[in-house]
């Protein structure tokens, strides 16, 4: 507990160790401006996921991606959702859809005026599909509405449940890769497919993954000097937005030695570590640091998360780009993003988080817009609590429609899942 | 079994395997006993019935338990904005009712079903549980290569649970076996396109749903004979609405849920409560069989909502539809919180826009036990196309 | 003369209605349905009877409508509350082109033509429900009477926003907003503004034409036509004579029947 | 006699509930009262009584702890405490075998699995949809016309339970209309509510996992049609008495006795 009384500083000094958010939020403007002078300079603008895409690809062509989840999830994170959920409502979407849609489709139909400026319109639609069902539909929507051509990658579940990726999968993405989609793109962008530029872009995201892995498994220090599901969440911004680019490498050796800086000082994201949790669900955007706060109060620190891995499943050494093989090794890097995992894997992964992190427990944050993520989530808080004897917290919001966020309720579950692990921690509140 | 089927109709026998495919499955494992045949359920909506079928496994369609049972256990396992069908499904495995079934099989058709199959295998450890991931590229050649890839999973699947070796042969019989019951299947909708009043729709669905869960060739036998009774009857054309149903084509709206809009004016025409049992159509007999059966799935030019196929327009066909079959109003019937089901319904309401065409969205639940609301919008919607 | 009558056997409360050729109003009244619902139709009938002086020889035409319309025993046919809510604002307000019904649970929404007819029309989804209802829990839960909520609630100059979609949930957001001391009438009209919210989607989704005319229970509440007023940027028919509007819109649709048949001249 | 006093008082949202207890954790009263809109008044009115119900004086209480929904308003309070926390606790206290708890009340409904020393090992509560609620029994019993308290006795006679499935509370009351228009009786409809909620409860305490012995706490532990419900689906007995309607404010005077005695400590 030494190292929690030196952390007991003034405000002022944490902030010197918290400059990788803010380095963050530079990086997210400039990729912003980058974005919309590319589109008046005529680049043709895809729609994109975050999930498994490999968005090396629509760089070669230089085609600019625009990803409507994190927009959405910004536009939320600013209080606009409301407006852009009743739109699609009001258009015919239910209360059920995911939020993400609607806001996305809301946004469209609105011309593309939000809280944080317009949104381009698509030219293609890139269905770089993984993990999620609805991604489907939504661009097959959008695909509708305004007739926008959709380019698409199948990619199949991780669904054996003794871990075997088959062979047919990855060359399956392959050969889609090769045959299909780099001909499409070619047509679309006017250019000729440059294998050594992919090869040089693969090296950079591979450079930024293995920095943005090392940034988060020293959650695994005790104290941990990076809360790896609040913080991460704005740390993985660099990696959805401008992998395969050295600013993303220089990013991620930047936060590594910010947080070495703050575990030899001391210092953490709350004012000691008394709780030390592992996370699991999408996060609550329009309320993003009330919700952060519910769990500071505590001065629980999350040391391990699934969300901020849902670009690629980095920290377990489930793909490994290479710049010499670089379309196959894209093609692995698809099939693990986290929702694309079946649930058994899923709840090894969590399991292994909370032994190798020493978690004292798990919350689970499910969310009615994405079953994808939160339908299994019973059954891991069971695991948890029944087969291993480790405290686990089940709540529910929305990632970005405010209607479904009810804070007393909330905190009554969050307070009370925190009294006991107090007394099995022994801990003094 | 068959001693008894003689004294029974053939409608009676229907019941019989209807009233079977919910719960009990008894029917099922007598099957089993008799053929030292194994058995295979699968999670709606298509699966390729013929395969495990040529392996001596009766394929079943786990449509849920239409309120029969109760959910504690799924609703311990599930969050209240997940679907009733994946609740009864996952229900029957926990209450250790789905013993009689060798194989459960799920597919990619959304993220629910999808998870379900690993939640599945985490509460009955030693089932086996196959998930098969049918294409969504279904505009390129790899999709057909892909399938058939999976298909020969599924293949070292049920050669390991049951001994027996793949016989490309006695696929064959099986994909011929499974195109007469589709045959008999559209023949039966095309009595009930030109003459509803022939065959009340809750009397078609249950012929149809006992068809998901029978022996094939005993369907085919039967139905045969169902079609000489129908033809038989005298019945006097009543005055109502022809409706189109969408929507409803995983979960099952309940019997009475269907026999209400009925009652309340309307002649079903066309829905897509069972469209798993017929939609793939007929599979070419010639070649690999394999083959046959992928393409059947990946260029079929039918619309299904849980499959994704690039150029397929399905405004367009929701238009014909509606103008080959002399259609006078459309329902959505999306279960609750079938987003599949909700998301499809926007498209098909905006080509109906386009045109004028009057159409309703209702929401339902296979627990539904409240009928009023239901009778009240469906009235309404007769009402106000049929009066001036 | 010609007299129909409509008889609206809703969950709460059974109404009827009385109309001279098919538009003039002659009667209106209401009494609770109870559980028994074509007794609670027959005596509202001798009520309306016994009030006017009619005799039942008089009568040309009962229908019934609402949720026991199949109970009435003594109609001559049924329709269903939508179709006679239409009928009846229009007979009413004959500008009137979207019809908007808050009930206890469901909300009805529907776009009418310019003779009352259904063109289209919705009820809130399964999740979004919950009208006149929530309000009944509100006014509990606050310690007012349910006729006093509304004019309460327009006094209100910075309404709080209850944004849950479920309104039993909403009710528990309020309880909240109670602990924090927020003054009542702004509760209240957050209140009033969170059932319009909910409704205003179904509005939209059938395509909101002006006019805008509010039947049933909650007619007389000021807050709930200010709430409308303020969201949808219309004017909103509401009045007394429009609780009763499915009674008389039923009977309206007798008259139209009898000219149907060939029975009266219209 | 005690040389002194604590409370624990639980602001619900219908009733606020408040416990007196001695220095050795002995129960010396109860009092209840309606919450209304001024939360911190209707503490303070329910601590007033059950001090002048036993005649100790304001100054002999040492630590007052308050928990409920409405806990950060008690102003006199020393600390909060969620009421998982002090409904475990409280259980415990009444029926020491107490190893799973039920708590039922308005807003929300809680299952919490308790160690031998009430302490809580795990609990769950209903997520955002309020389905299966009691406030769909409240909703039934608008419909037909009575009173809450009528609704369990009146729903023992029933001999043949309606089959109800859905139990989402805004549709109660045209839920229990149709069932009636389809001929059931009153008591067979009322005894179907219990049960459908009944079941949807069990699935909620599933999660939890259903050890006995089970204490059913809460307002609705007071209907006797809701117990059995739970009794005849569980097939097992539930704990209940007069006074598990006051489990969180027992609880909550528990605790105040445990902070006491580590401030001693400390001291």
């Amino acid at each position: 507990m030494t190292t929690s009384s030196q952390a007991a500083g003034s405000k002022l000094d944490y902030k010197e160790f918290d400059q990788a958010r803010r380095y963050q939020a530079r990086l997210v403007r400039e990729y912003y401006a980058n974005m919309y002078n590319a589109i008046k300079n005529g680049a043709k603008v895809a729609y994109a996921y975050v999930m498994g895409n490999p968005i090396e690809l629509l760089m070669v062509f230089d085609i600019v991606p625009v990803y409507p989840e994190v927009t959405s999830l910004q536009i939320s994170y600013k209080g606009g959702a409301p407006e852009l959920i009743s739109a699609a409502e009001e258009f015919g979407y239910s209360t059920d859809c995911c939020g993400y849609v609607k806001m996305g489709i809301g946004a469209l139909l609105k011309g593309g005026d939000t809280v944080i400026g317009k949104i381009p319109k698509p030219d293609i639609l890139f269905l770089g599909y993984s993990g999620c069902q609805v991604y489907i539909h939504w661009w097959e929507q959008l695909k509708y509405l305004f007739k926008t051509p959709v380019v698409t990658v199948d990619v199949p579940y991780y669904r054996d449940f003794n871990g075997h990726v088959y062979n047919h999968d990855i060359l399956y993405v392959t050969k889609q890769l090769e045959d299909v989609v780099i001909p499409k793109l070619e047509e679309i962008s006017g250019k000729r497919f440059d294998e050594e530029r992919l090869k040089e872009i693969v090296y950079y995201s591979r450079e930024a993954w293995r920095y943005w892995r090392e940034a988060l498994q020293m959650g695994k220090l005790v104290p941990s000097p990076i809360d790896a599901y609040f913080e991460a969440i704005y740390y993985m911004s660099v990696i959805t937005l401008i992998r395969g680019t050295p600013e993303a490498v220089e990013f991620y050796k930047f936060l590594v030695d910010e947080l070495r800086r703050r575990y030899e000082a001391g210092v953490g994201p709350t004012e000691r570590e008394d709780f030390r949790i592992v996370f699991e669900g999408v996060p609550n955007y329009p309320f993003f640091k009330r919700f952060w706060g519910l769990f500071k109060r505590w001065n629980a620190r999350a040391v391990a998360s699934t969300y901020p891995k849902v670009a690629g499943l980095v920290d377990v050494g489930a793909f490994r780009l290479n710049p010499d093989k670089p379309i196959e090794s894209l093609a692995e890097y698809m099939i693990h993003a986290y929702c694309n995992w079946n649930m058994i894997y899923r709840l090894r992964l969590l399991e292994r988080y909370v032994e190798e992190y020493k978690a004292d427990g798990v919350v689970i944050h499910s969310i009615k817009s994405c079953r994808s993520f939160s339908m299994g989530h019973g059954d891991l808080r069971e695991y948890f609590v029944k087969e291993r004897d480790i405290p686990a917290l089940l709540i529910d919001s929305d990632h970005v429609d405010p209607r479904y966020y009810a804070e007393a309720q909330l905190r009554n579950r969050i307070d009370a899942f925190f009294e006991e692990l107090s007394i099995r921690k022994g801990v003094e509140v | 079994m068959s001693r008894v089927s003689a004294q029974l109709s053939s409608l009676e026998i229907f019941r019989q395997w209807y009233e079977d495919s919910f719960t009990e499955f008894k029917l099922v494992s007598e099957w089993k006993d008799v053929n030292a045949g194994y058995a295979l359920g699968y999670f709606p909506v298509y699966f390729p019935v013929e395969i495990p079928y040529s392996f001596n496994a009766l394929p079943v369609a786990l449509y849920g338990a239409e309120g029969r049972i109760n959910l504690d256990i799924a609703i311990a396992h599930t969050q209240s904005f997940v679907c009733t069908i994946c609740k009864s499904v996952f229900q029957l495995g926990a209450e250790d009712r789905l013993k009689a079934f060798d194989v459960l099989a799920f597919s990619n058709i959304c993220d629910v079903a999808r998870n379900l199959s690993g939640i599945m295998k985490r509460n009955l450890v030693d089932k086996e549980i196959v998930y098969l991931h049918f294409p969504i590229h279904n505009d390129t050649p790899l999709a057909i290569k892909y399938l058939v890839d999976e298909y020969k999973r599924l293949i070292d699947v049920l050669e390991n649970v049951t001994g027996i070796k793949y016989d490309e042969e006695r696929l064959r019989d099986s994909i011929k076996q499974f195109n007469e019951k589709r045959r008999l299947v559209k023949r039966l909708m095309k009595i009930r396109r030109e003459k509803p009043w022939l065959i009340p729709f809750t009397e078609f669905y249950v012929v149809v749903k006992a068809g998901s869960v029978m022996p094939v060739e005993m369907f085919n036998k039967l139905v045969s004979k169902y079609l000489r009774e129908v033809g038989s009857r005298r019945v006097r054309p009543a005055d109502r609405l022809r409706i189109l149903i969408k929507g409803n084509f995983c979960e099952q709206p309940p019997l009475m849920y269907m026999k209400t809009i009925e009652d309340a004016g309307a002649y079903i025409i066309e829905d897509e409560s069972l469209i798993g049992q017929y939609w793939i159509g007929e599979v070419d007999l010639d070649g690999d069989p394999l083959v046959s059966l992928a393409k059947a799935y990946v260029e079929n030019p039918s619309p299904l909502t849980v499959r994704f196929h690039p150029s397929i327009d399905k405004q367009e066909y929701i238009k014909r539809e509606i103008r080959d079959k002399k259609i006078e109003g459309a329902l959505f019937l999306s279960p609750k919180f079938c987003e599949p089901s909700l998301y499809d319904y926007v498209i098909y309401k905006k080509a109906l826009d386009d045109i004028h065409f009057p159409y309703l969205h209702l929401e339902y639940e296979e627990t539904t036990s409240s009928f009023e609301h239901l009778r009240t919008m469906v009235e309404t919607f007769v009402e106000s196309i049929m009066f001036d | 003369m010609v007299y129909t009558v409509g008889i609206d056997v809703g969950t709460r409360n059974t109404k009827i209605a009385i109309l001279d050729n098919g538009y003039e109003l002659v009667y209106t009244g209401f009494r609770k349905t109870g559980y028994d619902f074509n007794k609670a139709a027959k005596e509202i009938y001798m009520d309306a009877l016994n009030a006017t002086g009619l005799r039942e020889g008089d009568i040309d035409y009962i229908v019934a409508t609402g949720f026991g319309r199949y109970r009435v025993d003594f109609r001559d046919i049924n329709v269903t509350d939508i179709t006679s809510a239409a009928r009846g604002a229009n007979l009413l307000y004959p500008g009137t082109r979207s019809v908007l019904d808050i009930g206890a649970g469901n909300t009805r929404v529907s776009r009418i033509d310019e003779r009352g007819k259904v063109v289209k029309f919705a009820s809130t989804e399964k999740c979004a429900a919950g009208g006149g209802g929530f309000l009944e829990k509100i006014a509990y839960y606050t310690g007012f009477r349910i006729d006093e909520i509304g004019k309460v609630a327009v006094k209100s100059a910075n309404p709080v926003e209850i944004s849950t979609v479920c309104s039993v949930l909403a009710e528990s957001e309020v309880i909240n907003l109670i602990t924090q001391d927020v003054p009542m009438e702004d509760i209240l009209m957050g209140a009033h503004l969170s059932i319009v919210g909910r409704v205003i989607t179904t509005l939209r989704r059938v395509g909101l034409e002006p006019e805008l005319t509010l039947t049933g229970g909650l007619v007389l509440n000021p807050a709930i036509v200010k709430a409308l007023k303020a969201k949808l940027g219309v004017d909103v028919n509401a009045s007394n004579e429009l609780y009763y509007a499915g009674a008389i819109g039923a009977a309206r649709l007798g008259y139209i029947r009898l000219v149907k048949k060939g029975l009266v001249r219209s | 006699m005690a040389r002194y006093y604590v409370a624990g008082i639980d602001a619900g949202s219908t009733y606020t509930k408040a416990a007196l207890m001695d220095d050795e954790n002995n129960l010396i009263g109860t009092a209840i009262t309606m919450t209304g809109v001024r939360i911190n008044q209707a503490a303070d009115k329910v601590f007033e009584m059950v001090l002048s119900k036993t005649g100790v004086s304001r100054s002999d209480v040492k630590f007052v702890v308050g928990t409920g929904y409405g806990r950060f308003k008690i102003t006199f309070g020393d600390t909060q405490v969620t009421e998982i926390s002090c409904h475990a606790k409280g259980a415990h206290y009444l029926f020491p075998k107490t190893r799973t708890v039920l708590d039922m009340g308005g807003q929300d409904t809680k299952a919490i699995r308790v160690n031998e020393k009430g302490e809580v090992i795990d609990f769950v509560m209903n997520d955002k949809c309020a389905a299966g609620t009691g406030r769909f029994i409240e909703g039934a019993a608008k419909a037909l016309g009575l009173e809450l308290s009528q609704v369990g006795p009146i729903s023992l006679t029933s001999k043949n339970p309606t089959k109800i499935s859905s139990t989402c509370a805004v549709f109660a009351e045209s839920e229990v209309l149709e069932q009636l228009a389809w001929g059931h009786s009153i008591e067979d409809i009322l005894y179907g509510v219990h049960l459908s909620i009944a079941n949807r409860t069990i699935g909620l305490l599933r999660r939890v996992g259903i050890v006995p012995e089970i204490t059913f706490t809460g307002g609705v532990s007071l209907n006797d049609g809701m117990a059995k419900a739970l009794e005849d689906l569980l097939k097992m007995k539930v704990n209940r008495s007069p006074l598990t309607m006051y489990c969180g404010a027992i609880g909550a005077a528990l605790f105040a006795n445990e902070r006491l005695m580590i401030k001693q400590k400390v001291v």
